[in-house]
């Protein structure tokens, strides 16, 4: 992969990073910001995974395994406990 | 060259034994499985798990028993050393046998839960119906601390700071609610045929409310104060026990539930205010 | 990248039959092994996400952290991850200079990152934040933040010295492309997991 | 070939102590798993003697543990630690190392036809980074305190609170100090099974072409790389609170000796969902590869191949899938919203069914087969019946409605024993002689391992068959005795039954053990091929040596199931046979 790919990747990723803090510091609605701000993180996550660490270059099975493995087993934790986190604050005993 | 592998006579004859271990180990399960080991019923809502527990009892039973008889019966059919008579299956034959375990699970499990369980889980994790007294039980180190609302039917403010020997809710005085709460100790007394709100509550590790006759299992946690309800359908004095794991004394927690007729309870409720 | 070029013992019998992944099995142990602690960041941060909304109130960020100091160390690690791509794309090129000079800046980069993360973290100490508790009332919150980014400072901090033993065997000659390769694969990793963190710690 | 000279002059440490053959670090493995047992079955006997007469006095044993059995009556916090040691020990340090560290170390590379594993330095570093996790979990029976009693499940606050138990001052510590060295060991080892599994297999074994036990290695290995560092969190976050002051996992106003803690934020569901997310895949990871090696060894005592392949390997893609998603069901009376409680009942119900599609395609092995009744053969059946009723087991408690009133009971310590008790000691003992002559060259005693099978296999199975109709009476678990309640008193006549079949079923380990070491001297010399099966490991030399093949790798031209094909010359045709002499059906 040519050099010129690695910096414009490196542009794009501070570009990103500013624009979720000036997302941040505005006062979007609550759900709406957090969905931005996710959005621009797994951008940001496929941009680095994507070019910096070549999983486009590797076959698409590594890619879909090495991806869907993480976004997945951790979506499945944290959606699987957030409801008790909930629960826990909604019958707090004190 | 395969010395240890030949089919001897002796190896045909344990074959054989084996069978029969087979077939007696499913035939001593369904029996010993069809004495009644559930402690008889003493809530409306256990209905709901016996039933579930009777309906699996039957099924898996069958499951089990037929298992058990056909590997048995493959272990004295095929022992006897003879040639290889089925070699190689079909990919039709291997999807048409292995889909008789997959819809006989789906309708006996997945169907028991869909059909079955979840209608009784939602029941009694659903809300208490109105009109039912509530009692607020919070665990401890080995012991059941008891508490009702009493004649305003308000429950006073308790601080852990608060908790002294004679104290062991930390009940706040200041609150005038706590006035007239009834405290008691490892003793809950509910009338007959009557929907009971249990708070329950914990102060120090995890414990787990248990009555055995009434099918009632909650875990109480600390930092948490979770509703369960239930409805005693039998009067007598029901053991409470307690099932997660909560330290030196888990073994001998032991509570008593007194259900009694409707007077009897409020006979008591009285002595005990003026008491 | 066929494994033909790896030699001794580990060769794949066949010189070079098709792996799934086409990939030699140095490359496919490390992203495994990438998979497995991407989880264990996982697992804190599914955790920290649990007591967020198990906690009434969470400390406002704001008063806390000075963003923009924050936003000048996410840049640095951005920044290394690029001199760490140009440096592996080096190493491929055969350019032994150009992969000694952006190996240099790489960790250059980490060293920068992690002095900055020091100097954050007395910061917060001389405030009175420490594990147990801090003056922001939640006392989770310093708990989870340091617990959070000790554990990506020490993988930044082992990623340093991968990064400086691979340049060094490079230096004496002994350095493969592949061995590049593998640092860059780790240190991407810790900037991904810096990612994450930077989103759901500081800005959500 | 350059590491056969390296062998030649490395001295006896290299060789055989920090070898980084992945042969001798199998039999390394087999042999530290052995010892665990031996030391977790002994605690099973003392649990048993303890629930069998309470309170009795047994003054020989007062003195073998002056403060645990102070007088020879056993005293609770003794008797807690003996749970939880037991329940650690056994899953992680005897079951985990015999299926996946020995005999995965040991056939992995001979069967996928390799010369070693893939990094066989991190291998031999994974096995000498489970020893002294081995030895911090053994002394920490010796700290003040005693070892830790909290379970093997460590629910905080019990664990977390040090002055909860008093297992809970050092005893939990040192713990989770073992159980991190041991994870670490297992990432080590899983990396090396994976990477061995997929990039190095030989000319002609494509995927489809693996015996089942290399699946089953394959998955349980991924499952537990995916499934251990979150519960690697949540020990970080365990050992914080009990020495930093950090609470997540302790909520406000907890009382203990008369004072309330300072602790204030969190709450024990997180540990509790923590380690599941793990436990549930863990079992998993522990009974995938007994599956794989009954499914391995029926077909060469059947002479026909296994039924259904293709189907079994969808079946194990689905089991991993869906072990990672159902960890709730062992948490739906713990205080866990009732809502998640329904999704994790219909997640647990549907992995019932891969699972009877694999227990049918192995009673469907035997279909037609030619059966011969040797030693493995008897505890690969033994072990299809235990995975047969402890599966049906499992949907009791699986079945949110049916698990509120035995959650906690005896019916699950007898559910959990039939399955990664039951189907993995009886596929361990079934691998140990099966490949006994593959590991030493010489063949274990039939007469003795036949009388060691029909000692084992009717009392485990009696004694754990018991515990579920007990738990169905109501018999809670982890109880110090049970006459404190008059609902059990019927319950303690069975109680002194299971504890003289428990010791009548210990004695026969013995004759285990004396087979076993004599044996490697004195029993029968084999061949490379004494049961005549076709996986590649019976191709090489038994035992094979450094480097498995010598100066030629084998070339696979079959599937490893070609038994008693028609027309050809013996009965069973192993994968290297070319395909001039017998057609080639996969």
């Amino acid at each position: 992969m040519a050099y010129k790919t690695y910096w414009k990747t490196w542009l794009g990723l501070l570009t990103l990073t500013l624009a979720m803090i000036a997302a941040g510091g505005r006062t979007l609605p609550r759900l709406l910001l957090l969905g931005v701000l996710l959005a621009a993180m797994l951008v940001k996550a496929g941009f680095i995974g994507g070019v910096f660490m070549h999983l486009r270059s590797e076959t698409r099975a590594l890619m879909l395994i090495v991806t869907l493995t993480i976004i997945g087993v951790s979506a499945a934790l944290f959606f699987g406990i957030a409801p008790d986190g909930m629960r826990a604050l909604a019958l707090s005993d004190r | 060259m395969q010395t240890s592998n030949a089919p001897t006579k002796q190896s045909q004859r344990e074959g054989r034994v084996l069978a029969v271990v087979v077939w007696l180990i499913g035939m001593a399960i369904v029996g010993i499985g069809s004495r009644r080991w559930l402690p008889p019923l003493a809530s409306e809502h256990g209905a709901g798990i016996d039933s579930m527990l009777n309906y699996l009892m039957i099924t898996v039973g069958a499951l089990v028993l037929s298992g058990h008889l056909v590997v048995g019966w493959f272990l004295w059919r095929f022992g006897r050393g003879q040639p290889v008579s089925f070699r190689l299956a079909s990919w039709r034959i291997e999807r048409r046998w292995s889909l008789v375990p997959v819809v006989l699970l789906a309708v006996v499990a997945e169907g028991g839960v869909l059909a079955l369980g979840l209608p009784v889980w939602a029941k009694i994790y659903g809300e208490p119906p109105a009109g039912s007294l509530t009692v607020e039980v919070t665990g401890e180190q080995f012991a059941w601390n008891v508490r009702y609302a009493g004649a305003d039917g308000k429950f006073g403010r308790t601080l852990p700071k608060r908790i002294t020997l004679d104290n062991p809710l930390g009940l706040d005085s200041s609150d005038p609610a706590s006035a007239d709460d009834i405290i008691a100790l490892n003793e809950i007394r509910v009338p007959v045929n009557r929907p009971v709100r249990i708070r329950l509550r914990s102060k120090d590790v995890l414990h787990s409310f248990y009555l055995p006759y009434l099918r009632v299992k909650q875990d109480a946690v600390p930092g948490m104060n979770i509703e369960l309800w239930f409805v005693p359908t039998r009067t007598g004095t029901f053991e409470l026990a307690c099932a997660e794991l909560c330290g030196l004394g888990h073994y001998e927690m032991r509570g008593l539930l007194f259900v009694l007729l409707e007077e009897q309870f409020q006979h008591w409720l009285k002595e005990q205010k003026n008491g | 990248m066929s494994q033909a070029h790896i030699v001794g013992p580990m060769a794949p019998a066949w010189g070079g039959g098709v792996s799934p992944f086409r990939i030699g099995w140095n490359k496919l142990m490390m992203w495994i092994f990438i998979i497995g602690d991407a989880l264990l960041f996982a697992g804190f941060l599914a955790g920290y996400g649990f007591l967020r909304l198990a906690s009434g109130s969470w400390p406002d960020r704001s008063q806390v952290f000075e963003l923009s100091f924050i936003a000048l160390m996410t840049f640095t690690l951005i920044t290394s991850s690029a001199t760490m791509a140009t440096a592996v794309g080096a190493s491929q090129r055969g350019e032994r200079k150009l992969v000694l000079v952006f190996l240099g800046l790489t960790i250059l980069g980490g060293l920068a990152f992690l002095a900055m993360q020091a100097y954050e973290w007395s910061g917060l100490i001389r405030a009175g934040a420490s594990l147990a508790s801090n003056p922001w009332g939640v006392p989770l919150f310093g708990a989870t933040f340091f617990m959070i980014t000790g554990f990506h400072g020490t993988h930044v901090l082992v990623g340093v010295l991968i990064l400086a033993i691979t340049a060094a065997r490079f230096q004496t000659g002994r350095g493969r492309p592949e061995g590049v390769e593998l640092a860059g694969l780790y240190w991407h990793f810790v900037d991904l997991v810096w990612v994450f963190i930077f989103t759901l710690f500081y800005l959500v | 070939m350059a590491e056969k000279l390296e062998t030649a002059h490395a001295g006896f440490l290299r060789r055989y102590v920090f070898s980084t053959d992945h042969k001798v670090i199998g039999i390394q493995y087999l042999l530290v798993s052995m010892g665990m047992a031996v030391v977790g079955g002994l605690l099973a006997v003392l649990i048993r003697l303890q629930l069998a007469w309470p309170g009795e006095k047994w003054p020989w044993l007062g003195k073998l543990f002056p403060d645990g059995m102070a007088g020879g009556v056993m005293k609770p916090e003794f008797y807690l630690s003996l749970v939880t040691m037991h329940g650690t020990l056994m899953i992680f340090f005897v079951v985990s190392l015999a299926l996946l560290g020995g005999f995965g170390n040991f056939l992995i590379p001979l069967q996928v036809g390799a010369r070693d594993m893939a990094f066989p330095f991190l291998n031999m570093l994974s096995f000498w980074t489970l020893v002294p996790g081995c030895l911090i979990m053994l002394g920490s029976f010796l700290v003040e305190g005693g070892a830790a009693a909290a379970g093997w499940t460590a629910y905080p606050p019990l664990s977390a609170v040090r002055s909860a138990i008093p297992g809970s001052q050092w005893g939990q510590t040192l713990w989770i100090v073992a159980m991190a060295l041991f994870i670490v060991s297992f990432t080590m080892g899983g990396l090396n099974y994976v990477t061995t599994i997929l990039d190095l297999r030989t000319r002609g074994m494509s995927l489809m072409r693996m015996p089942v036990t290399l699946w089953t290695l394959f998955f349980a290995s991924a499952l537990g790389l995916v499934a251990f560092p979150p519960l690697t969190a949540a020990a970080v976050m365990l050992l914080l609170d009990r020495h930093f002051g950090t609470s997540f996992f302790l909520p406000s106003g907890l009382f203990f000796g008369n004072q309330v803690l300072p602790n204030e934020g969190g709450t024990p569901l997180l540990w509790q969902h923590l380690f599941w997310f793990l436990g549930h895949p863990e079992v998993y990871v522990l009974i995938l590869p007994a599956l794989g090696i009954v499914l391995e060894i029926l077909p060469v005592f059947a002479r026909k191949p296994v039924f259904g392949y293709r189907l079994t390997v969808y079946s194990l893609v689905a089991i991993a899938f869906l072990s990672m998603i159902v960890w709730g069901h062992h948490m739906y009376v713990s205080g866990m919203s009732p809502y998640l409680g329904e999704f994790f009942a219909i997640g647990t119900m549907a992995i019932t069914i891969p699972s009877a599609v694999i227990g049918t395609n192995m009673i469907a092995t035997l279909w037609g087969g030619s059966l011969r009744f040797t030693t493995p053969m008897l505890f690969a059946l033994a072990a299809l019946v235990f995975f047969g009723t402890g599966g049906f087991g499992g949907i009791f408690l699986g079945n949110a409605a049916s698990d509120i009133y035995l959650h906690d009971s005896y019916f699950v310590v007898g559910h959990f024993h039939f399955m990664i008790g039951g189907v993995t000691l009886m596929a361990a003992f079934a691998g140990c002689y099966y490949w006994f002559p593959k590991m030493f060259g010489r063949m274990m005693s039939e007469r003795l391992g036949k009388l060691h099978f029909w000692l084992t296999f009717p009392t485990f199975y009696a004694i754990f068959l018991l515990m579920h109709y007990m738990g169905l009476a109501g018999m809670p678990r982890r109880y110090y005795a049970f006459d404190r309640f008059e609902f059990l008193e019927a319950l303690q006549a069975p109680q002194v039954w299971i504890t003289l079949i428990a010791f009548v079923l210990s004695a026969a380990q013995l004759l285990f053990l004396i087979n076993f070491l004599g044996s490697l001297l004195r029993g029968a010399v084999a061949g490379p091929n004494p049961w005549g099966a076709t996986t590649l490991e019976w191709a090489a030399p038994s035992p094979p040596p450094h480097g498995n093949w010598g100066d030629q790798l084998p070339e696979v031209h079959r599937w490893p199931y070609d038994y008693s094909v028609p027309g050809a010359p013996t009965d069973f045709t192993p994968q290297t046979a070319g395909p001039a002499e017998v057609p080639i059906t996969f």
